[in-house]
């Protein structure tokens, strides 16, 4: 059912898609969890001016890095870019706009969008330079400040398993922001580490339903990269 | 001498109850975890979808899709649970997450924190620091005293803020100092570091302050 | 005789497409799903929190943790998933549904629905359908032409409304009716059931409309 | 590991909890995965003047039908109470106030208690008696009605399966309301038909995570009633 969902390469998936000056949300927090392969592709198709949506701007070469390095990203939606160098420069020549959001912030408008939802108030950020130009009310006492719903031309997401009918599930902290830009994508397309048929996953484990998913690529046996890697010492018996 | 930073992060450890759920910054604040008291139930949140963080992992072991907010490969214990960016938030925003220890760069006596943004610097963005100041039940600071001998308690924060009366309570080298965020009570000195004393710390300390009775 | 209610069910399911979401309303809209064409991929929600819904089970094999939004026992399919009321209503009012066709006491001519209440009676509760309405991108109504005799189509709805402005088409037994619900099209008449004249559809019908070039 | 959330019986777990006049949300659609035991000890303890939350309010004898006769509710917040005849009476009888939601808007609302949202604008019901009284603004072109965030004294949860740390699972369409209102409850206490240790549940499968959860019941074997029993014929071969 619905073997129209899967494409046989990140090309092939994001055919028709892209377009210069267009809105694209990444998935990922930091490197972990980033549709890496879909970026590659949006790289290769030397696409321009796209304001990118994703919590990181990866890291040189990696990631969002990667659509940096070609100067592909006019402009960055992002809670922080501090791993990045090539920001750094591209953003102090003014080649580079950002917007930065509170991490929060930045989830819940992401949710509110796929949600239908054009704007909500939250407390984070009252008080900061976050709430300028913003609404600010008090409601039972407490100031919020009116955040407004994000949606974005295409979602790029990475999961761990999906079936051909796009039901999703993620594995550990590679979750992060994934379910939610899938549904805030106009259209959605999904990189999958394993690829399976419908009902295969428990449907009560299922954590992004197929209806968000518009198309899907099997990316077998990723490179994941650590940015940090701490360890402790094995203590002898 | 003071507190050294390990002592500064086994103070703020008396912070905890038995049962709390507990988000710890980069820095200082991850040193915290090495002092829970043995028997005491406590949970930390990272941000980045993680309920129950576990150690760092054994050599080899280090999973990339398990790492913590400051991108650092750890562990999961049985306890643990993941989820999304969005519920994630939704746990810290709404109220559920009973203790924040993170660092600063200015405290105010009113309780207002910037930890941010240095202007004129290559900003890197506030990441999750907004949120946990303005969502989690209690916020404690836990920071060196001074820059570069330029007091980082003050009457007013010169940098941008991360949030606007937000601070329980501060924990420095010098001592322990509690903020009434939301009254009229101001900071006050409640503890003081072995190794300094009332006059090094008033002439450390820009903000106004009033010490606890008994104090010395 | 017009349309019976399987003819009117079979009629909308020629408005389902291949790959589409669909919700079904409970009454003659819960036929609609008998008339699925085969080798059609059609997922149908349902708002208490499922994707992908089966048929009724075999007796024996309820579970009573598995019904539908009208309470019905039902069955899953390979393709199903279960999720949270947010969740669904998420689902629902982000616009992601292609389809729902439901049952209404008044539509006007406007696009106006009216489904949930009338005054003076015992008030049930509007459950889904304020959402459905508002959330899903097309909204399909299935209902008799007449009440007693009293025309369901009319200038302006007077009873309370579920929604503005929120009906493309109607589909009763006497015939079909698309209308331009954001623009000023107005309703137009496109399709008139076997059996029936557009007399008797005019004489039956009080709202406005155009009849589509052709029809006779 | 925090076994201090286990509590022996429904009456015990609610100890404390309850007063007169208090806001209540009770899980649930319909009568499927409605936390039965909790509410009969509600019941039991003959608190009144309770504002429910709660999509429906049972059927006669079931749910929150059982407070419904003993007259411990006095308002009901609610999208649909079809089903409860005794309902009727009482509402008409003027013993009973009713607050109507549109379901979506009811579960919206929860989720951004739980969320500390306390407002967001939403299409449903602008235009109709939902909207009245309350603040409808133009957004992007179209009119959105702006809706609170509910929280409870008490939520009430019916979960299929949980740990003693209160990460819960739960079962196909009995999830509904359960999640959400364990987020928006300042006590959250919950009845599970299986109890098991920390590390049995895959932490990627947990709903709930513990953090919502403050007090739990173990309720094997529940009676689960169907309220409307659908069946097809077997064909025979």
């Amino acid at each position: 059912m619905s073997q129209g969902k899967i494409y046989p390469n990140a090309a092939a998936a994001l055919s028709g898609l892209l377009k210069n000056d267009m809105t694209i949300m990444a998935g990922g927090f930091g490197i972990c969890g980033i549709p890496e392969s879909l970026i590659e592709a949006v790289s290769a198709s030397g696409v321009k001016g796209i304001t990118a949506i994703s919590n990181n701007a990866g890291i040189d070469g990696v990631g969002l890095g990667v659509l940096l390095e070609t100067r592909q990203i006019r402009k960055m939606i992002s809670s922080y870019v501090g791993e990045n160098k090539l920001f750094a420069q591209q953003y102090l020549a003014g080649e580079l706009e950002i917007e930065f959001n509170p991490q929060g912030t930045l989830a819940e408008r992401i949710r509110a969008g796929g949600a239908g939802i054009p704007a909500f108030f939250t407390k984070t950020g009252v008080g900061t330079s976050v709430a300028e130009g913003k609404e600010v009310r008090e409601i039972d006492g407490a100031r919020y400040v009116m955040e407004r719903g994000l949606v974005a031309d295409v979602a790029l997401v990475h999961a761990w398993k999906g079936d051909t009918e796009g039901n999703l599930v993620f594995r550990k902290t590679a979750r992060n922001f994934n379910p939610l830009m899938a549904t805030a994508g106009k259209v959605t397309v999904v990189e999958v580490e394993h690829l399976v048929e419908p009902g295969e996953i428990d449907p009560d484990h299922i954590v992004t339903p197929g209806i968000y998913v518009q198309r899907i690529i099997h990316v077998p046996d990723p490179t994941k990269r650590i940015e940090q890697r701490t360890v402790r010492k094995r203590v002898m018996a | 001498m003071a507190w050294t930073r390990e002592e500064m992060a086994a103070r703020a450890a008396k912070e905890l109850r038995d049962g709390f759920y507990v988000n710890l910054g980069i820095g200082i604040p991850t040193l915290v975890s090495n002092y829970i008291p043995t028997g005491m139930a406590v949970q930390l949140q990272s941000e980045n979808g993680m309920l129950g963080t576990g150690p760092f992992p054994y050599e080899g072991e280090e999973d990339a899709d398990l790492i913590n907010a400051g991108k650092q490969t750890i562990t999961e214990l049985p306890t643990t649970s993941f989820f999304s960016s969005a519920d994630s938030f939704a746990m810290i925003r709404g109220g559920h997450i009973d203790l924040s220890i993170l660092g600063a760069m200015q405290v105010a006596e009113n309780g207002d924190l910037a930890n941010w943004m240095i202007p004129g610097k290559m900003v890197k963005g506030m990441g999750g620091a907004m949120d946990l100041v303005a969502g989690v039940k209690r916020v404690v600071v836990l920071m060196e005293h001074s820059a570069k001998n330029e007091p980082k308690l003050l009457p007013k924060c010169d940098l941008p803020l991360t949030g606007a009366q937000v601070v329980d309570m501060v924990i420095t080298d010098l001592g322990v100092f509690t903020i009434d965020k939301h009254g009229k009570g101001g900071m006050t000195l409640v503890e003081v570091a072995n190794g300094t004393t009332l006059d090094e710390i008033k002439a450390k300390t820009a903000a106004h302050y009033t010490v606890a009775p008994g104090l010395k």
